[in-house]
């Protein structure tokens, strides 16, 4: 049996079961529609300004970093799954299992670190440290 | 010699490059706040002349002359990966010397040198890919930092729009060029390109393969600033820092032709797809439209510039078409020949156009204006940079003042050797047109008279001992085109045959 | 050794005069363009050799020949030498050089280690191109001669002086390039019988009839195309009408100095190559259209004469002038007649020097009236006498006075081409005419400049030229009469040469 | 085609199991596919139980306990019956819709916040129990597919902050996101260090790899479950899937005290009810994980796979509220470094360390 | 088994989405998804083929394009930001202080 079909089958229900709650709440609920209720909510108080509020740039830098270290998870997946066979196989060993993936993981790090010392993942910034973006013209 | 290498160690080029990077981010990480300019444009510079080095070493020991094939020979290295490597790590060379100086106010001085070597890491991958896989991984390894560099200027608005753009046209050509290195996997079952050949024997699905091979043709084009993906081109070269702009137009386009070369003559047989029998993906006839429309563009083009650097980068899409006949004149049976002109033409063409690029560099670290007459009366202030400005402008245009005389006629040659005479013809005229638009900015130089006081306060080292070893081996290649020659045709032979 | 030697030291001096301050400059490089005219001299002196340089049988003077590079199946040889034909042309450079940076000394007053720089830079490229035997070293020197003319037509011109050096560049490179590819579709249709761009194994192979297709192309069409490519390349540089439009600007916009290395070496380039390539290479050819060639020449001939009846500005007339004479060199080419070719030949000598002469003068009139127009003036004769005396010569000698060198040169050429196009004698009868024209509009030009009452409206000193400008003309009108009483000095060697390319001395086709 | 077919492992998966009962041993496509619904509806419903248990009372029963107070007394048993009556009670609420808000991705979000972390237990061997195995599905790539539907949440949540057009929700949002990519790597290469162990991605054979026994000390066999194989790992992976399920000392994302309840501030109602039992199915599937990959899986004496499996996940739950109760919230600024400089380097580490040991072991 | 062809038509009307949203949007944004739509595409059919061909290398290329696709995006963003910076605006028509 394929398993997908069966997997595929638990997210209809995962889909279902939500959707099935949602209507069953429907039914259930009353609607009392008023100006008041509908007002974003901010700690009682009456709302100030939109939503678009501009935040903290690093969020973006933790961003930008989490996808070229998640994809680079992806490939060492399949490294980690055929390490031990590929160890004890004939003609490739340790050495030739280990240090394509050493050398992987060392430039990963180097980078890391790189992005460390830069700030890439400091919350708060020294005041000296703008000092480096300032450019010419 | 006493002891042997290890084969690996045929890629030694490719690793200094890319241990150089690594090394300039270390120091970055360990010194984040201190800019030694000096240490860091040293270390890129010397890791690109070690890479030089190697490869002139290897091609000299004739290294490539049996190709070392390695990891399942999905990396060759033969003549033609270290002919393109030395090419490669010269430019590097030049540009790191001359963002010493160009670079002195500006901030992210690490990265640039660091994205730079990285940059030139692809690039000499590139030259040795023998598989779709790697060449499209390196062609990215490539592209990836250099839309960063041509961005790095982060306040510079002309910077910023052209990283834009050329990221853009960037990332839609890669699209097109993985979708068509998987519908070539598709009908051929491999990506190593020796394989891909002896796949096509009896392609059922030749429709999907012809789809398959005008998109990875696409690709390079992009990659080459050719017809039709060039729009990147001229944004990025004038909007980018000048030794970018060098690095790019020089290095990064080479690096196209030569996986080019390589994927289009082995995966892609003339003998087969063009000429043969069964003939139906006549990527040939193709890459001749590209040719004689790409030149004809860019040299036109180039004519009706206002600003000395967009002409340049204009000029730069015309030279792509005089090598893109390096490929358009290929079912001629003039084949050795005409890729070496080709080759030849990459090599002479990354020290002269690297020089004029790194000129501009100059003028901009002098703050002196973009447009022709703002080069006005400059051989009065700066007569030695006009000299040599002149003798890079000269040599593109194909007068004998240096190699590319060279390897212009030896290109336009080999295309009416193999019966391409129109296509000579065609670049005869951009040629003489091209003679028009150079010529205009050593009018500038050395006749207009100046409108304005030159503000030079100083003759900055670096940018002139990189625009110095840029015109003396520009100059030397005319007499010593010898052994460029005999490398090309080397590096050539081993892709025809 | 002694070409590259002599290239070697011109080349030499001009980074040395490049280098020199301003001030000494002029001076510097006339003392060192002494040497390459002595050491020209002395190869005149110790010239021995025989036949044409392409040819069979012919044993060159100084030749040399190295490996430079290996293209595909192609060796490009570093391959000098002279011949009966080259021999007076490189004569002829050193000196006209010499006398024109001379003739520098007053015009040229700024930047001059540059100016004198390029000039000896030119003449480097023009001994090139007169010694190589090596195609694409030829081409080399060809292309190189370009650039110092594209500068000092740019830099020290006249008013218009941008526009008509940039013409130039642009005209004669296009030309170049057609050409290039027409010679070089040549040495493809001849496929494995030459291994190399050398020029007379190449010329013999042509000559033999090696030709095989191209691509396309059968060998028949593709040696009409080639010499097609290869004329219209070559005539620009002559200039044949209707290719002249870049000539008369150039001359007017040049500079004194740079108008005689123009008018006296460069255009002699363009007939140099006509003779060396079209007419060597594929007789042929040239014998089975001899009559649209010769009509082009006759054009030109008469053409650039009525042009130059027209101008009112000296020099333009003696630009349109040199239009003229150079359609009978072609006209004797073609002919293809032992005077023809040998008269034409020595036309291009002969005309080196007169045209040199007559722009020379020109050049010191306009020093000191600085005006050219001829209507401007009048009576110059009482104010530099000498100066006219000269010119009065240099205009006879252009017009064919006898015993001048012009009159040698077109005798010969109207003896080898009376009859040579079929029968046909209206060809050289027309260019006859021209010679008419040619003494009517000199004659008109002189009566109303120099004779008469003196008329110049200038703020201008009006006098006697200084010595340093009189002397080179002294020079080049006592060499113009010496090789009019003597043409032996240069004919019986070019004669020699010449003659294996003559049907009717042996020389086959 | 060969090659691609997943292997069988021995006991027989539960659709199939449902399938032999319905309809034979020969199943075609359309039986398989009615014999896997039923299944996918066991084992939501299975999970939808243990959340329903765990959200209105365990939860606070164990809050209570480590503050030394009584909660949920009231109604039935024990306060059991707040189970029921805190569903209706949701369920029958008004959903208040606010103004502004981007509607399709605000109805979006809980939907997937709740079905993702329901899909995660399709590949999950959850032992047997009456002599049915209760795992849906078992593909060679099940880690992986645990993984990758494990994160979908993290959409959901910044759908939800996003769309609900207000700061504490979009600040609720980002940090959710921030959290949560920043601990998914160290989780993920922590887990590859498991891998590497197996050598396989197939659930059922990462947990097979788990009963070989490890050491026997004074007659009692210690399996060798990774747990004990590799503590280092063990702790570093707790430690990040408590970030991945937002549980202190990592709940910045809702933060009550800061910005109320972060991206749930505007959700209420049923959307609320799912959002929340999201959530605790979400804390489940970390324990699912953790049970399968560190603790193998549903082995253990006596009691029946399924009890054990049970007995597991409920452990990991009682930790995240132990944790929750012991162990006081970092601040943003804080987790992130923790996560960047602190697990990613140790999980590096760990990858490295247990790779040359593997590799010199063998 | 689904025959390999449907593969390469959803692939291609994938990729024909992603060339139609390169087309029509100017947001630099849509521009990037529009792009990670081709490269999707792209690996469709990579995977598609690699197990019509039995050859394991199609599914590995497409894990190369996944890892690339993610760099290209971390770079994309990056320049998109400073465009932003810079422009006030990630509408890619608006940064025009170059001529074509």
């Amino acid at each position: 049996m394929n398993p997908w079909i069966a997997i595929g089958a638990l997210a209809l229900v995962g889909l279902l079961i939500p959707l099935g709650m949602m209507a069953v709440s429907s039914l259930l609920r009353p609607t009392v529609p008023e100006k008041g209720k509908t007002a974003t909510y901010e700690s009682g108080e009456v709302p100030t300004g939109g939503t678009r509020v501009r935040f903290n740039i690093q969020y973006y830098m933790v961003a930008l970093l989490f996808v070229v270290f998640d994809i680079e998870t992806v490939l060492i997946f399949p490294w980690t799954v055929i390490y031990r066979s590929a160890v004890s196989m004939e003609g490739v060993g340790l050495t030739k299992a280990l240090a394509p993936m050493l050398l992987f993981i060392a430039v990963l790090v180097i980078g890391l670190g790189w992005a460390w010392r830069n700030g890439a993942v400091r919350w708060v910034r020294n005041p000296d440290r703008s000092q480096r973006s300032v450019e010419r013209q | 010699m006493a002891f042997q290498l290890p084969t690996w160690m045929a890629l030694g080029p490719t690793f200094v490059l890319g241990l150089t990077a690594l090394l300039l981010l270390v120091f970055d990480s360990i010194t984040p706040n201190a800019t030694s300019r000096g240490v860091l444009s040293g270390t890129a510079t010397l890791g690109s002349l070690v890479a030089v080095g190697l490869s002139a070493w290897y091609l000299l020991a004739g290294t490539g002359a049996e190709p070392i094939r390695l990891y399942q020979n999905s990396l060759v290295v033969d003549t033609m990966t270290l002919f393109f490597a030395f090419v490669f790590s010269s430019v590097t060379a030049l540009v790191s010397v001359a963002s010493y100086d160009y670079l002195r106010d500006h901030s992210y001085q690490a990265e640039y040198y660091a994205l730079v070597t990285l940059a030139a890491t692809g690039m000499t991958l590139m030259a040795a890919a023998n598989s779709l896989a790697v060449v499209f991984v390196s062609l990215e390894l490539a592209s990836l930092p250099s839309y960063a560099l041509v961005a790095i200027l982060k306040k510079n608005r002309g910077s910023v729009e052209a990283g834009l753009k050329y990221f853009l046209v960037g990332a839609l050509s890669s699209s097109i060029f993985a979708y068509g290195i998987s519908l070539v996997y598709g009908v051929t079952g491999s990506l190593l390109l020796p394989e891909i050949a002896n796949n096509l024997a009896a392609p059922e699905l030749t429709g999907v393969l012809g789809l398959g091979i005008m998109m990875v043709l696409g690709g390079f084009a992009f990659k080459t600033a050719s017809v039709p993906f060039h729009f990147w081109a001229p944004e990025a070269y004038e909007g980018a820092p000048a030794p970018i702009s060098a690095f790019l137009s020089s290095a990064s386009k080479a690096a196209g032709f030569a996986v080019a070369f390589r994927v289009f003559l082995v995966a892609f047989p003339i003998e087969q797809l063009v000429t043969g029998a069964a003939a139906s993906v006549d990527w040939v006839l193709a890459a001749q439209i590209l040719a004689v429309v790409t030149m004809t563009l860019g040299n036109f083009a180039a004519a009706t510039q206002d600003t000395v650097k967009r002409m340049l980068a204009y000029s730069s899409i015309g030279h792509a078409g005089y090598v893109l006949i390096g490929l358009a004149a290929l079912s001629g049976g003039n084949n050795e020949f005409v890729l070496a002109g080709g080759m030849s033409h990459l090599l002479v063409y990354g020290f002269m156009n690297t020089g004029a690029f790194l000129f501009i560099a100059l003028t901009e670290y002098w703050s002196i204006g973009r447009n022709f007459e703002d080069f006005n009366g400059l051989a009065s202030q700066a007569p030695f940079a006009c000299t040599v400005m002149t003798v890079f402008l000269f040599n593109l245009a194909g007068l004998p003042v240096g190699g590319g005389f060279m390897s212009k006629y030896f290109l336009f040659g080999a295309a009416v050797g193999a019966g391409f005479w129109w296509l000579a013809a065609v670049g005869a005229i951009n040629s003489a047109v091209s003679l028009y638009y150079y010529s205009r900015v050593v009018k500038a130089m050395w006749i207009e008279d100046a409108s304005g006081e030159f503000d030079i306060e100083s003759k900055p080292v670096g940018l002139y001992a990189a625009l110095a070893a840029a015109a003396v081996v520009t100059v030397l290649l005319l007499p010593g085109f010898g052994p460029v020659w005999q490398y090309a045709t080397d590096a050539a032979a081993a892709l025809v045959a | 050794m002694w070409i590259e030697a002599l290239i070697a030291v011109t080349l030499a001096s001009a980074f040395a005069v490049f280098l020199a301050p301003n001030k000494v400059a002029g001076k510097l490089a006339f003392a060192l363009s002494l040497l390459p005219l002595v050491g020209s001299l002395w190869m005149y002196s110790t010239y021995e050799a025989s036949g044409n340089a392409l040819l069979e049988g012919s044993e060159l003077a100084f030749e040399s020949n190295f490996e430079w590079v290996t293209a595909g199946p192609y060796a490009l040889n570093w391959h000098v030498g002279l011949d009966g034909i080259s021999m007076p042309l490189v004569a002829l450079t050193t000196v006209l050089t010499s006398l024109a940076l001379l003739a520098s000394w007053t015009p040229i007053d700024e930047r001059q280690s540059q100016f004198y720089g390029l000039m000896l830079f030119l003449e480097a490229s023009l001994l090139g191109v007169f010694s190589a035997l090596d195609f694409f070293v030829w081409f080399v020197f060809w292309e190189m001669v370009l650039v110092p003319m594209y500068v000092l037509i740019g830099v020290w011109g006249g008013p218009r002086r941008k526009y008509a050096a940039i013409k130039m560049f642009v005209y004669t490179n296009i030309a170049s390039l057609v050409m290039f590819i027409g010679f070089i579709a040549l040495v493809f249709g001849l496929g494995d019988s030459v291994t190399s761009l050398d020029m007379p194994a190449i010329a013999q192979a042509l000559r033999a009839g090696e030709l095989g297709g191209l691509g396309p192309l059968s060998a028949g069409t593709l040696k009409v195309a080639a010499f097609v490519a290869m004329f219209a390349g070559f005539a620009v540089k002559v200039p044949v009408v209707p290719f002249h439009t870049w000539l008369p600007d150039a001359h007017v916009e040049a500079p004194t100095p740079v108008s005689i290395m123009l008018a006296g070496v460069l255009l002699k380039m363009g007939t140099y190559a006509l003779l060396r390539f079209n007419f060597t290479m594929l007789p042929k050819v040239a014998q089975n259209n001899a009559q649209i060639i010769a009509l082009f020449a006759v054009i030109s001939v008469i053409y650039g004469a009525m042009l130059a009846l027209a101008q009112s500005d000296l020099k333009r007339i003696v630009a349109y002038s040199s239009v003229s004479s150079m359609g009978y060199v072609i006209l004797g080419l073609v002919a293809y007649t032992l005077y023809g070719m040998g008269g034409a030949t020595f036309q291009m000598v002969a005309h080196g020097l007169i045209s040199g002469l007559m722009f020379m003068s020109v050049g010191v009139i306009y020093n000191t009236t600085h005006t050219r127009m001829v209507s401007d003036m009048s009576g110059l004769a009482s104010k530099m006498p000498f100066t006219v005396a000269v010119f009065v010569a240099g205009a006879f000698g252009y017009m064919g006075l006898p015993l001048m060198a012009g009159f040698a040169a077109e005798l010969f050429i109207f003896l080898g081409s009376f009859g040579a196009f079929a029968g046909s004698v209206w060809f050289t009868a027309a260019a006859m005419f021209g010679i008419v024209v040619v003494a009517g509009y000199l004659l008109f030009a002189m009566q109303r400049t120099l004779f008469g009452t003196f008329e110049l409206e200038t703020d201008y000193e009006v006098g006697p030229a200084a010595f340093h400008d009189v002397a080179p003309l002294v020079v080049l009108i006592l060499l113009v009469i010496l090789l009019g009483v003597e043409p032996s000095i240069f004919y019986t060697m070019i004669q020699d040469a010449v003659n294996p390319l003559v049907p009717a001395a042996g020389g086959g086709v | 085609m060969t090659g691609f077919v997943p292997l069988q492992s021995e006991p027989t998966l539960l659709p199939e199991t449902i399938g032999r009962v319905l309809f034979g041993s020969e199943l075609a496509v359309w039986q398989e596919a009615i014999a896997a619904f039923l299944g996918a509806f066991l084992i939501a419903n299975i999970m939808l139980a243990n959340a329903g248990v765990a959200g209105p009372w365990a939860k606070r029963k164990i809050t209570a306990s480590f503050t030394d107070r009584i909660a949920v007394n009231r109604i039935g048993p024990a306060g059991l019956l707040i189970i029921p009556a805190a569903a209706v009670q949701l369920m029958a609420k008004e959903l208040i819709i606010p103004d502004g808000v981007d509607r399709p991705a605000y109805d979006l979000a809980p939907i997937v916040l709740a079905s993702s972390a329901l899909v995660g237990f399709a590949v999950v061997p959850m032992g047997s129990i009456f002599g049915i195995n209760l795992q849906l599905a078992d593909p060679e790539t099940g880690a992986a597919y645990i993984f990758a539907a494990a994160s979908i949440a993290t959409l959901g949540l910044a759908m939800a902050g996003y769309a609900s057009n207000n700061k504490y929700s979009l600040m609720g949002g980002l940090r959710a996101i921030a959290q949560n990519i920043a601990y998914e790597i160290p989780l993920v290469v922590t887990a590859a260090s498991v891998i590497l162990f197996t050598g396989t991605l197939q659930m059922s054979e990462i947990v097979a790899q788990q009963a070989e026994p490890l050491v026997t000390v004074a007659g009692i066999t210690i399996p060798s479950w990774f747990a004990f194989v590799n503590p280092f790992a063990f702790v570093l992976f707790v430690v990040a899937n408590l970030a991945e399920v937002g549980r202190n000392p990592f709940d910045i994302p809702e933060a009550p005290t800061e910005i109320v309840a972060g991206y749930m501030t505007e959700y209420s109602s049923i959307y609320f009810v799912l959002f929340y039992m999201g959530e605790f199915i979400h804390i489940f599937l970390g324990g699912a994980i953790i049970t399968t990959f560190f603790l193998g899986g549903p082995a253990g004496p006596v009691l029946p796979g399924f009890v054990w499996f049970l007995i597991k996940i409920w452990a990991v739950f009682l930790f995240t509220q132990w944790a929750r109760s012991a162990v006081p919230r970092v601040r943003i600024d804080q987790l992130i470094e923790i996560g960047w400089k602190g697990m990613l380097v140790l999980s590096f580490a760990n990858l490295v360390l247990t790779a040359v040991i593997v590799g010199v072991m063998l | 088994m689904v025959p390999v062809q449907y593969y390469l038509l959803l692939s291609a009307a994938v990729f024909a989405i992603g060339v139609f949203g390169i087309l029509t949007r100017r947001n630099a944004l849509l521009f990037l998804m529009s792009v990670e739509l081709l490269l999707n595409a792209a690996n469709i059919n990579l995977v598609a083929f690699s197990n019509f061909h039995g050859n394991l290398t199609g599914q590995t290329f497409s894990l190369f394009t996944l890892a690339l696709a993610a760099a290209e995006v971390a770079v994309g963003i990056g320049i998109i930001l400073v465009l932003y910076r810079n422009f006030k605006d990630v509408d890619v028509t608006e940064a025009t202080t170059m001529r074509w």
